[in-house]
């Protein structure tokens, strides 16, 4: 009551009549208004220089950091990015690289990258609102701003809005991408690049016109119940389809599979001892189809390449008549298959069909039986096959590929959160979604047609990468900072000699002129490098070059007529301008160039510890054996090879000697001078 | 006049509210004055949106020997002489005016007042007090010229490729 | 030191019949005018100082509040996305709240330039400047007109399912329908009611419905226009 | 306290220097009090004297002071925005983001101009519902209601221009949907909007519209009106005292 | 008014999205059995990008006092810097080993994570496991080690990859030997990997590197070389800025 009473009068004192209010009131606004500077003098950046100098005080160098310090707001400034990035001005140590054992946000410096951290600004990396000078507004997700920060381990996303080509120092941006292909997201999606071609797809999905003459409809419709219990390495989708959908879809695929043109050569005897099954394995061996194909062993691991389809279960799945064929030609029954035509004889293939027709799994198939459909049945799986969108990807006769079937990702890593439903559950910030919709899409609704993919952590995270490259700045970047991709070329070799090597798909592993595959060696100056003798005499019969790999150059028993053409075509055109062939002529090298050579091979260069030239006494297997050296290659490509590999060979292991031309040309001797053909298999480990 | 009010300025109540519509008007000069002061403070840009003070100018190669080559964009001359490279403001020393180079005449011709400078920058004649500003010039890490078009040379100096 | 009131000015209720400013001393025989002098103070200093000392309360009231609250600012306009919901200023969203129930030539013309119209005009009607309750006269015959009036309008509220506008409308009508009872002892609030003109009643009747549907326009819709709730932080 | 109020004021302020700018004294004597009024540019629309009645809180609530204290207060805030800000697409919004984080209380006088804004208009609304509710709109005060309900419209207009310059979403999409309304109306409605917005959409042209709209136009339609409202209130017979008028 | 903690919370929190997606069990598992000591089976020493996850995933397993396994114990992780687990706790499975898969923190340098039991008198055995995070120059460094280092500098085979380590004369020291690489400087690894052994009396067999990598690829791999070396590599004494 008494302070109450105090109160009434203390304010009746100061705000009793108008006079004594308009004093009062005008002390306090006065007062209220200097908090305005004060404010504006205590924003977080001031703290933070503040904090910085007295970081950088006790250091011994603190008298060249305190010089190099810029205090007040600074601004990094790009009007042909539309970028304004402030960032320096709280991230005060960027370029100090003696700060290196700074820990503590805002004062670590920026690791080295390959662009100017100054010169580039921090957003169009790491994303944020750069114009922002308080914390809150330039990290996070804000009602102004809704690109907060991208998480460290999806920063590689960000080099992918200039460079569309694969970058060393972006592996997971690489494996995202490739992913993107290899999966088949873009035969669903359109993925554009800012150049505006849209991504294709390298998964090679089969074509589904006859598959009624390679499997059985109870395959077709255990491998669409689960793809990854036939092959683990499948790189199919679980649609998660109940019984009956797949009992229709299976349904419509055999009704609408029409018979191929088949070989009229009756099928090989197929011999079933264990003998044939033992000489099978061993010829699949020879063969190298592990290059491309994997099996599991006996431990469950895969072994084998990943071009062409895991066989481990292939005897459950390919009827004896339809292997029998793909056997003797593939491209009878799939006139796109990356696979070569082996020349293999009856009995070849007989030993070949009983190896691989013993790989089943009677659990896989389980004992599935379908009666005859009807055809109230077979218009269902039409309509399953529709809505599915199965030929966007697949081949299948009467069905066409369907336009915009999914959404287009091409902006995705800019899409806007308002426009994004989050499923229960997800953090919301865009990677978080992209990344819960990549591993469990129906998460986000049971209606949705995105299929359900068996992918690893990782992978997801390189498809999150990969995905949030496609942002509006990387569509709106100015050509000139624009890195394109390499684009495939369409190479291909003239004449016979042309089709004989679509015939021998040598693309699928070799590349040349830019075309091709990168598991064997690039040949585009093939003809420069070998002898004429050891070429034909390889492509007859491939020995082992690179004792250290797995994956080799398969047996394709050519005819001499055959081998004859390739060799003329390949030593004809595959000539590198650089140099002439015949430049060096080695009869002219002295037995003391050799010894010379000699010397420098096993002490200066220790060529030895990579290469064989004595099976006895060398053991370095990275590259390949030069025992026959002198059979296979000629001087010249020898000596250019020792002084720069790089430029005749992209991406050889070969270091980059730039030898003088003494050595080159002693070394050169040496090695021309071996030309034992190799007979002895080099001891392993 | 003033006599009846000393008067009334006796009575406590009344100079009390004297005092506070003193306090009043004086606490509004106060602001009005701190308004004025932050008002600079507010006029004064914290950040400046203007072209980087260094240019990169490309390669040495792009400038021949003997060569006098006007960038207009970024108001320099780029000059090959004898001794090597050298960058010269194009901003004429009187009025700031844009020079232009003569080359039927060797020569660099300012067109507001017609001062005239040789090719080293210093002056033939013309209103203008001073020589045309030699700047700093350097070869950056990847081989391109740089010219900091802040930074005025006393001395003068040379790129030499 | 004001007297009590002398007597009651007024205007004559038919202007056709008499001029305009003609006053009726309606209580004293006599219109014995007294303006002193002492009513009248000085404009400075006694009304300056008291705008000043208003002005002052008001600028600390909104330094303290722009000091401690932002003006909104969202992302930058794009024109291909359209935020949800999309709001007008707040003192255009009662006008948007009727654009969910009428036409846009109804709630965004019509309404808006007849309250503008209406607006304009109320010095210029008899029945704004007419200070008489409206009970007072010809209470049976307004009666019905307004039980009439009120019915029609509700009918055609509810077939538009505007229940925004009904609920107030019939709380303004029962206050009405109160005003009007005949009760010989009434507290002052009947009183005051009844004494209350009929320009007052549609004033009243304007602003509470301008109110709620403001209020209803800025704190219930969410997403779609759909009705949330203020705390569900959609709006 | 009428008798003393002016006692209360600063004095030595007779010299030349002071005489030369205000030429009266301030209030000593009833007469300077009234010169000081009616000498001055600003102060002589009002009348000299006032009503004591109508000075008092319950009568006025000081809302047409508070508005006009409002208007004060965006136009000394709104100059100084102008000097950070570009009407032009999508310029105008990186200004926004310039004056939140790097101009020197820019933060402050956006604040302060949007917050003022709003509390403007509704304290017009309120100026108006106080004064129909208080009858102050009856004759002889007819007209200067009216010109009342234009200031409403200008007040509107002031805020409504001033809401797009941001530039941002909620700018845009309040404008899109406010200037559609116009073009409901029959037959000249489309060509309104056109003209409001110098184009078919909200783009540009209506941002520069708008800016010159808000920043030269309507303060100055507005600053015209409140002098003849002020001007009006005087030659109606002084500021409304509530309850009953006393004729003179 | 100057909330200057955000400035590191901040960061690291977005470094770390893996927290906020994965909700912390809400419930703790009621532990069936104690046991004394926790030792790790695998995962320790993995190498991955910051922010990333691990390859595989860290194992640890607890015995009881007699050194046999213990199913269903209480195992719980932790670490700092932002390290994420999923599961972060949990109770061991029938063969007394429990697995969490691990995301490192936004920060490149090696992170210690802790994985503890209790007794059932509650006191805590732990063990401690070391896991390195790599930056952008490190995992830059990574690549090129995959492609030119790794034959003959890791003496370990893959399926994929034959080492070549044995077969050299003057083995080749694997890029986890800190005791020896932690000697020579920076400047002298970069000369060694420049012009090879032979040019600096060292053994011939390391080839010059200097014409097929850029500088900035060599400063890669050094950096990548004292990133995973064991014991971590501390530089000696200041260096300044380079540019």
């Amino acid at each position: 009551m008494k302070i109450s009473g105090k109160m009434a009068s203390f304010f009746n004192f100061l705000l009793g009549d108008s006079a004594r209010a308009f004093g009062a009131l005008s002390v306090a606004l006065v007062a209220l208004l200097a908090v305005v500077p004060a404010a504006d003098f205590l924003r977080d950046w001031r703290g933070y220089q503040k904090r910085y100098l007295r970081l950088v005080r006790g250091r011994s160098d603190a008298t060249s950091l305190t010089r190099r310090f810029q205090p007040g707001l600074q601004q990094i400034w790009m009007p042909e990015l539309g970028v304004v990035d402030r960032c320096p001005t709280c991230h005060s140590a960027l370029r100090e690289a003696s700060l290196g054992d700074v820990k503590d946000q805002p004062f670590r410096p920026h690791p080295p990258i390959p662009h100017s951290v100054t010169g580039f600004g921090c957003v169009m990396c790491h994303r944020g609102q750069g114009a922002a000078t308080t914390v809150e507004e330039a990290h996070r997700s804000t009602k102004s701003w809704e690109d907060p920060i991208l998480p460290a381990r999806y920063l590689e996303s960000s080099c992918g809005q200039c460079h569309m080509e694969r970058l060393t120092g972006t592996p997971l941006l690489n494996q995202g991408r490739q992913t993107l292909a290899r999966y088949g997201c873009v035969r669903c999606h359109v993925i554009k690049s800012p150049d505006g071609v849209a991504m294709t797809g390298t998964d090679d999905p089969p074509s589904l016109a006859h598959i009624g003459a390679k499997t059985t409809r109870e395959w077709i419709a255990a491998w669409l119940k689960n793809p990854q219990a036939y092959a683990s390495s499948a790189t199919m989708p679980n649609f998660q389809l109940p019984d009956d959908d797949i009992r229709d879809l299976s349904a419509f695929l055999i009704a609408q599979s029409t018979p191929y043109l088949a070989s009229r050569e009756a099928a090989p005897k197929v011999p079933t001892d264990d003998r044939a099954l033992k000489n099978g394995a061993s010829l699949f061996g020879e063969s190298f189809c592990s290059s491309c194909h994997a099996i599991q062993n006996a431990a469950g691991m895969l072994v084998g390449g990943n071009l062409g389809p895991e066989l481990t279960r292939i005897g459950s799945k390919a009827k004896p008549e339809w292997l029998a064929d793909w056997l003797r030609d593939p491209r009878v029954y799939d006139p796109d298959t990356q696979m070569p035509h082996y020349r293999l004889d009856a009995q070849q293939r007989g030993l070949l069909m009983a190896f691989l027709g013993n790989k089943t799994d009677p659990d896989f198939l389980g004992n599935r039986h379908f009666d005859p459909p009807t055809s109230v049945q077979i218009d269902h799986g039409r309509a399953l096959v529709n809505e599915r969108g199965c030929a966007a990807c697949h081949e299948i006769n009467g069905v066409k590929k369907a336009d915009n079937f999914a959404p287009e990702l091409t902006l995705v890593g800019s899409r806007p959160l308002a426009k994004i439903l989050f499923a229960p559950g997800v953090a919301h910030t865009l990677p978080d979604y992209i990344a819960a919709k990549i591993r469990q899409p129906r998460s986000f609704s049971t209606s949705l047609k995105m299929p359900q993919y068996t992918l690893a952590p990782e992978q997801v995270e390189a498809l999150v990468t990969a995905l949030l490259a496609q942002t509006e700045r990387a569509q709106k970047m100015p050509t000139a900072l624009r890195i394109p991709p390499r684009r495939a070329s369409d190479y291909h070799a003239a004449g016979q000699a042309g089709r004989l090597m679509e015939d021998l798909r040598c693309f699928s592993c070799h590349t040349i002129n830019g075309r091709g595959g990168d598991m064997a060696p690039d040949l585009t100056w093939e003809g420069t490098a070998v002898t004429r003798p050891w070429l034909v005499n390889f492509l007859k019969n491939p020995n082992t070059l690179r004792p250290a790999l797995i994956r080799r150059m398969p047996k394709f028993n050519l005819t001499d007529a055959e081998a004859d053409t390739l060799a003329d075509y390949i030593m004809t055109v595959y000539q590198t301008p650089a140099f002439d062939r015949d430049s060096i002529d080695s009869s002219r090298f002295t037995r003391a160039d050799a010894e010379h050579g000699k010397e420098l091979f096993y002490g200066k260069y220790a060529c030895q510890s990579c290469h064989i030239v004595d099976p006895d006494k060398d053991k370095g297997y990275i590259g390949p054996t030069l025992t026959q050296t002198g059979a296979r290659l000629n001087a010249a490509w020898v000596f250019h090879w020792l002084k720069n590999a790089e430029s005749l060979r992209p991406g050889t292991l070969e270091p980059v000697w730039k030898s003088s031309d003494e050595d080159a040309r002693a070394l050169s001797a040496f090695l021309v001078a071996q030309k034992i053909a190799p007979q002895t298999e080099p001891a392993k480990k | 006049m003033s006599e009846p009010v000393r008067k009334e300025s006796k009575n406590p109540d009344v100079s009390r509210r004297q005092a506070f519509v003193q306090l009043g008007v004086g606490s509004i000069c106060a602001a009005s004055a701190g308004a004025m002061v932050f008002g600079y403070e507010f006029l004064t840009p914290n950040v400046l949106y203007e072209p980087s003070p260094i240019v990169n100018a490309g390669k040495p190669d792009g400038y021949p020997p003997g060569t006098v080559t006007q960038d207009l964009p970024s108001g320099l001359y780029l000059v090959h002489g004898s001794e090597g490279l050298y960058a010269l403001s194009a901003v004429c020393t009187h009025l700031g005016c844009l020079t232009a180079w003569k080359p039927e005449l060797g020569i660099v011709a300012c067109p507001c007042h017609g001062s005239k400078f040789r090719r080293d920058g210093s002056k033939i004649e013309g209103p203008a007090p001073r020589p045309l500003r030699w700047l700093k010039i350097w070869l950056s890490d990847e081989g391109d010229l740089l010219v900091d078009r802040s930074e005025e040379l006393s001395r003068k100096q040379f790129v030499r490729t | 030191m004001s007297e009590r009131k002398d007597f009651v000015a007024s205007f004559d209720s038919d202007s056709r019949k008499t001029a305009v400013r003609v006053a009726f001393v309606t209580r004293r025989k006599s219109p014995h005018v007294k303006v002193h002098d002492d009513d009248y103070v000085m404009t400075f200093p006694e009304a300056l100082f008291r705008g000043a000392v208003a002005v002052e309360i008001l600028a600390l009231l909104l330094v303290l509040l722009s000091l401690f609250w932002n003006a909104p600012l969202e992302k930058l306009a794009d024109p291909l996305e359209t935020p949800n919901p999309a709001k007008a200023p707040w003192y255009f969203l009662g006008l948007q709240e009727l654009l969910h129930y009428f036409p846009p030539v109804v709630a965004g013309v019509l309404i808006p330039t007849l309250v503008l119209i209406a607006l304009i005009v109320i010095p210029y009607f008899k029945i704004n400047v007419q200070a008489e309750g409206l009970w007072t006269r010809n209470r049976s015959a307004r009666l019905r007109i307004l039980a009439l009036t009120v019915a029609l309008f509700a009918v055609f509220l509810i077939a538009f399912n505007v229940y925004a506008v009904l609920i107030p409308t019939l709380l303004m009508a029962g206050f009405m329908f109160f005003a009007a009872t005949n009760r010989a002892a009434s507290g002052r609030f009947h009183r005051w009611l009844a004494s209350k003109p009929l320009s007052f009643w549609i004033m009243s009747w304007f602003l509470i419905q301008a109110a709620v549907l403001t209020l209803i326009g800025t704190f219930f819709r969410g997403p779609g226009w759909s009705l949330v709730m203020p705390w569900s932080g959609d709006i | 306290m009428a008798d003393t109020l002016e006692t209360q004021l600063p004095r030595g302020r007779g010299g030349r220097v002071w005489q030369s700018i205000f030429r009266s004294g301030l209030g000593d004597t009833n007469l300077r009090r009234a010169l000081a009024i009616q000498q001055n540019l600003f102060l002589h629309l009002a009348s000299v004297k006032v009503r004591k009645r109508s000075l008092s809180f319950r009568v006025t609530w000081f809302l047409g002071t508070l508005s006009l204290g409002t208007f004060a207060i965006l136009v000394v805030t709104g100059v100084p925005l102008m000097l950070y800000y570009h009407p032009s697409v999508p310029q105008a919004y990186s200004d926004m983001n310039d004056l939140r984080f790097v101009v020197s209380a820019g933060l402050f006088l956006r604040n302060l101009h949007r917050w003022s804004a709003h509390s403007m208009v509704l304290l017009v609304f309120a100026h108006m519902f106080k004064v129909f509710y208080r009858g102050a709109y009856r004759p002889p005060r007819e007209f200067n209601w009216v010109i009342g309900v234009v200031l409403l419209l200008l007040t509107l207009f002031l805020s409504y221009t001033g809401y797009l310059l941001p530039w941002d979403q909620l700018a845009f999409w309040a404008i899109t949907v406010g200037s559609n309304l116009i073009s409901a109306m029959p037959i000249v409605g489309a060509r309104i909007r056109f003209l409001i917005l110098g184009g078919n959409g909200v783009n540009a042209n209506a941002l520069l519209r708008f800016y010159v709209l808000h920043c030269v136009i309507l303060p100055l339609a507005a600053v015209a009106f409140v002098a003849i409202h002020f001007w009006r209130i005087r030659k109606d017979g002084g500021l409304y005292h509530g309850g009953s008028e006393r004729h003179e | 008014m100057n909330r200057t903690w955000w400035a590191w919370v901040i960061p690291m929190m977005a470094g770390v999205g893996a927290c906020a997606r994965h909700p912390a069990t809400p419930l703790e598992p009621q532990p069936k059995a104690f046991g004394a000591e926790v030792i790790l089976v695998s995962g320790d020493k993995q190498v991955a990008g910051v922010g990333a996850q691990l390859d595989q995933p860290v194992v640890v397993q607890v015995n009881d006092s007699k050194g046999s396994a213990v199913a269903g114990a209480p195992v719980r992780f932790a670490a700092a810097g932002g390290v994420a687990f999923q599961p972060d706790r949990g109770l061991t499975g029938s063969d007394g080993q429990f697995t969490t898969n691990v995301s490192l923190g936004g920060m490149a340098g090696p992170y210690q994570i802790v994985a503890a039991t209790t007794d059932s008198s509650g006191k805590r055995a732990e063990v401690r496991i070391e896991e390195i995070a790599v930056g952008y120059q490190e995992r830059l460094g990574q690549q090129l080690n995959a492609i030119h280092c790794i034959r003959c500098h890791d003496p370990e085979s893959t399926p994929e990859r034959v080492s070549n380590h044995d077969n050299l004369s003057a083995q080749a020291h694997a890029f986890t030997e800190g005791a020896v690489l932690n000697a020579i400087s920076d400047a002298n690894l970069i000369a060694i990997i420049s012009h090879g052994g032979a040019a600096l009396n060292k053994s011939p067999e390391m080839p010059p590197y200097g014409n097929r990598l850029t500088k900035s690829e060599i400063d890669a791999l050094v950096a990548y070389i004292r990133a995973v070396s064991d014991p971590p590599y501390r530089p000696q004494g200041v260096f300044y800025a380079t540019n």
